[in-house]
């Protein structure tokens, strides 16, 4: 199972961990060699505790292998240039709160910029457009300690994307969100993408890898250990059993009720689409109009 | 949650006061309303007069009133400033020379008696206390959390302002672990309610939070390097100076007391 | 944190700027210090928070004598070493004031208290170790000891100061604060007693944080101690 | 819409709650009239800061109403019977760290029942026993602190369960669980379930909440605006979008590929029925026999 991009294109990051160990000697993860291309939505996915979080927080040098070498566009990097791979790497962490660190939305969005030696006009002008680009312009003012969930997960986004990174990195963009925010944080992410940032994002929805992933990565004990399509790695049963993992609803569906006819259906659409190409026929029998739409 | 104590002023309602109400000092210039406090400060500091005194207070009280704030709450919260008063002023208050207060109470060790002077004392100590108490908590009520942190920033030296900074933001957070702890363990049948049978307990309740907050701080580290920060930035907007009006007011109130001090307190310029 | 703060307007203003420049003199060193060192990210995160986690604490209720408050800064000084602990007081006690509980005029001198409490408890708890004590005693006898140091320099002060507007003789004042700083030694068996559990119950969580082993990479700790 | 059971049985848990205000003066909810009663799971759904936990936390008296009564057992609780509500009504909070407060498992397993006297072997084994229940025997050792996510929640449910609750509350069972673990906390809940012992839970997994609950509340905006079964509630199309929600897969795939006939799937189980009845027709069109039958 390997991607065919690998061979075509350079990696913005690529990653070479021979082994991370944290302070209290848990090896959080060993052998891991991990590439992000341009334009891609990258899933991670695996079980508590396989390594997804130790794994993204190499991306951008947060953490560092104990032994291994990580490229951002085209350089290594070091103790000292650190700053550049926190650059082209922006980081969205799980825990929103501990992400948001300044007294309004506006000021923690311009965080990042200041850091970097931006300030005056421009900066406000380029953190407004950020905040405007994921649809909370309306916060600017806001404390985040009165924010819900989903808000603070966007304005950390925000002051992510305003630092213009070629790829952003999410741990759990979804946890703790209701489905209308999930939608909201997923449509976002969507969007990133559109606009040519290649995205990576740890989650135990596999629903929601499914639908937005280009390509899966598996993780399980502190390995890459299955890497694909959501196609490819969905329907490796011997993969996802290794990583203790179920195949998504539409897959479980389709095969449970016996309709893994080959067209192998991964998101919910593909069920739809594949029921409606099947269901149809049998909807007319019993009398019904036929403009159940559907599909993309 | 009744085990937090309503004797000490919770940061949230405090917030939420400054944030979500409108009042005629939420209109006042921030800077202004440190101004003010520095010439309380002072005024307590020098002004001996108890009536003075009693009347800086009762007009500290109208200002908190004016301001829309309530008058219940305070009273709870005096609580621990009055302690203080009383640890410090309330032997004196025994001990002061001068003539005592109706009889005095013959005790194993000598007579006491409350004098006059001891008396007026404990009223002088307590006005002066409870004005700047006063005053301090009408300002934090209307002033909104981004100026505050603006007027910290400034205030403070580096590195101090950024870890003021902090902790202003995370003590919300730090509250709210607090108090997540303290219904874990009464939702299993703990009782908090005396300390000696309970204080495995507390330490535990009290370890954990310092604990979250030490794991919290780390991975702060983390996301705030991932933003490029090395220890050195500004975290805050800005407040605008207030308006001349304003400027004229403060000027006026130390000049004021200024002037006090210098002919009632220290006689320096007689009449 | 002694359990009695000093009022505002206690004092004269002469002790008010003397406290006061003595608060800043003491401060100043601190920062010197973290800036000679350059400032460290996790210096300022784990000062933040854990001057947010103190902050928080005070405002649990403890049921003894009908409700103690505690700042737990002997803790504090443990954990997050001499000058953390001193920027943590300091930041405690603006906070302390804004919230009308303490002294804005006297932020010098409860800051002199406080700091000498954490630091105090600090040194004694890194001795008691060395001397091989096991860790509730060491915890709760470093607390104890720091505490105490606070409540004795808080006795100092006022005395030195003497009360605002108060005829009382010196020797007579002396008398009734040492009455006062009795009793502060009275909340601070108690806090370092609690104080000895929590230190306990860390160890037995995660004991790098007290000391008792030493993490692989230092980077986390070699800064927080020093 | 409403349940029948209400007028057959006595609740075990009864709150009427005019109003909770928080300290700063949010009004978490208000109007609410809640019962649970013997023998069911109820799962509470609702967007972010719908007032679920609020909720919640009413059930064992750890929040009270500003005005309002709870009846736990056939006893209204006042200030001074509070451990009644506590005893009867076990809790496990969403978040897992903030509950485990013991320096070992067992030791935190053991901690509520110290709390009501208990200690000794007998004590100990109830705890084994609790431990065992949901599958973490083997934990019994650990530090608390460094377990996985999907392994404090079990731990946090055996220290309720060995309390012998008449209800238990969960706030967010499956929150950051991976779907291994998130399974083993279902099968849990059923298992408590069939030991006779009613189970209230909050959720964002409306999948979930399908698949376990015999009885779904809705609420938005500090109120309970629907209850009933979850297929009542599930095809309650203007509830759903009052409550800022959206159907569960089963419902979704099934309308979108123009299935819904009457049988009206909820769960997976449901689907996959429908679509075995009627795939199998239509798999028979391509060259089986024809008799399709849906419905219950
Ligand atoms: N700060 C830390 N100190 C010690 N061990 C850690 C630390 N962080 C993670 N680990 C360990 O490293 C391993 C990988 O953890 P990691 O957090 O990367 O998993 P994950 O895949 O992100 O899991 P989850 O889905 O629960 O977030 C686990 O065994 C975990 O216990
Ligand atoms: N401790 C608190 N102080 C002030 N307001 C609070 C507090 N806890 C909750 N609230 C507010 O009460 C309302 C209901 O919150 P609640 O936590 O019950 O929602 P929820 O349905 O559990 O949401 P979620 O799905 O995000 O957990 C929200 O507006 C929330 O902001
Ligand atoms: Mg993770
Ligand atoms: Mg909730």
């Amino acid at each position: 199972m390997s991607t065919d991009r690998s061979e075509e294109r350079t990696p913005l990051v690529d990653l070479q961990c021979k082994a991370h160990t944290y302070p209290d000697g848990t090896v959080g993860m060993h052998e891991v060699d991990f590439s992000v291309y341009p334009d891609e939505v990258v899933a991670l996915v695996g079980g508590n505790g396989a390594g997804k979080s130790t794994l993204l927080e190499h991306l951008n040098a947060t953490l560092v292998p104990d032994k291994g070498e990580l490229v951002v566009d085209g350089t290594a990097i070091t103790e000292d240039n650190k700053a550049h791979a926190r650059k082209a790497v922006g980081f969205v962490f799980q825990d929103a709160d501990t992400q948001l660190v300044a007294p309004t939305v506006l000021d923690d969005v311009l965080f990042g910029l200041q850091n970097y030696g931006m300030a005056g006009e421009e900066a406000e002008r380029r953190a407004r457009e950020a905040l405007a680009t994921v649809d909370a312009a309306h916060l600017e003012d806001r404390v985040p300690h009165y924010l819900s969930g989903g808000e603070k997960r966007l304005v950390g986004l925000a002051g992510v994307l305003v630092l213009e990174p070629s790829v952003v990195v999410l741990d759990e963009p979804l946890a703790g969100l209701d489905p209308e925010r999930s939608r909201l944080v997923a449509d976002r992410i969507r969007q990133i993408h559109e606009e040519g940032i290649s995205v990576v994002l740890s989650t135990h929805d596999l629903e929601f890898a499914a639908e937005v992933a280009d390509r899966v990565c598996v993780m399980a004990d502190g390995n890459v250990v299955g890497n694909g399509t959501p196609r490819e790695v969905f329907y490796d049963d011997e993969l996802l059993e290794r990583a203790n993992l179920h195949p998504p609803a539409a897959i479980r569906v389709a095969r449970d009720a016996g309709l893994d006819t080959g067209a192998r259906p991964v998101t919910e659409a593909d069920l739809v689409a594949l029921l409606s190409d099947r269901g149809a026929p049998s909807e007319t029998i019993r009398a019904e109009s036929l403009d159940g739409s559907s599909g993309d | 949650m009744t085990t937090l104590s309503n004797h000490v002023p919770d940061p949230r309602l405090i917030t939420a006061y400054s944030e979500h109400r409108e009042g005629p000092l939420h209109r006042v210039n921030p800077w202004t309303k440190v101004g003010v406090v520095g010439a309380l400060v002072l005024a307590v500091t020098v002004v001996e007069s108890l009536p003075v005194l009693a009347g800086l207070y009762a007009a500290t009280l109208v200002v908190y009133g004016i301001a829309g704030l309530p008058y219940r709450r305070l009273g709870y919260w005096y609580t621990l400033p009055l302690l203080f008063v009383v640890s410090v002023a309330g032997p004196l208050a025994f001990l002061e020379p001068g003539v005592p207060i109706g009889g005095a109470l013959t005790t194993p060790i000598g007579e006491l008696s409350v004098t006059w002077a001891g008396a007026s004392l404990f009223g002088e100590l307590t006005c002066r206390s409870l004005t700047v108490v006063t005053f301090a908590l009408t300002a934090t009520m209307t002033t909104r959390y981004a100026d505050i942190a603006y007027l910290l920033g400034r205030l403070l030296p580096r590195p101090i302002d950024q870890v003021a900074l902090l902790t202003y933001r995370f003590t919300f957070v730090m509250i709210e672990t607090l108090e997540d702890l303290v219904k874990g363990v009464l939702a299993r049948g703990a009782s908090l309610s005396e300390f000696w049978a309970n204080r495995r307990i507390y330490a535990r309740i009290l370890g954990m939070t310092l604990l979250t907050a030490i794991e919290r701080s780390e991975r702060l580290v983390k996301s705030m390097e991932a933003r490029g920060y090395d220890g050195d930035i500004t975290l805050y907007g800005d407040v605008p100076r207030p308006p001349a009006r304003e400027v004229v007011a403060v000027v006026a109130c130390y000049a004021g007391i200024v002037a006090y001090t210098l002919v009632v307190a220290y006689q320096v310029i007689p009449v | 944190m002694a359990h009695i703060h000093l009022g505002e307007g206690s004092f004269p203003l002469w002790a008010l700027v003397l406290w006061t420049t003595l608060g800043v003199a003491l401060v100043g060193a601190v920062v010197y210090r973290i800036r000679k060192g350059g400032i460290k990210t996790h210096q300022i995160a784990l000062a933040g928070i854990g001057a947010a986690a103190s902050f928080a604490i005070f405002q649990l209720n403890i049921p003894v004598w009908g409700g103690i408050h505690m700042n737990l800064t002997g803790l504090v000084g443990i954990l997050a070493g001499p000058l953390l602990g001193a920027l943590i007081a300091l930041v405690v006690n603006i906070f302390s004031a804004a919230l009308g509980h303490g002294a804005v005029g006297l932020l010098g001198a409860n800051t002199l208290v406080n700091a000498s409490e954490a630091i105090v408890a600090y040194y004694a708890f890194r001795t008691l170790l060395r001397m091989d004590w096991d860790i509730f005693p060491a915890g709760a006898s470093a607390a104890t000891l720091g505490l105490s140091a606070g409540a004795i320099l808080m006795g100092a002060i006022i005395v030195i100061s003497g009360v605002n507007g108060s005829a009382l003789p010196r020797g007579d004042l002396t008398i009734a604060v040492a009455g006062l700083v009795g009793l502060n030694l009275g909340v601070a068996v108690i806090e370092g007693i609690l104080t000895g559990f929590v230190v306990q119950f860390l160890a037995s969580v995660r004991p790098d944080l007290v000391g008792l082993v030493d993490r692989t990479t230092s980077e986390e700790s070699a800064g927080v101690t020093a």
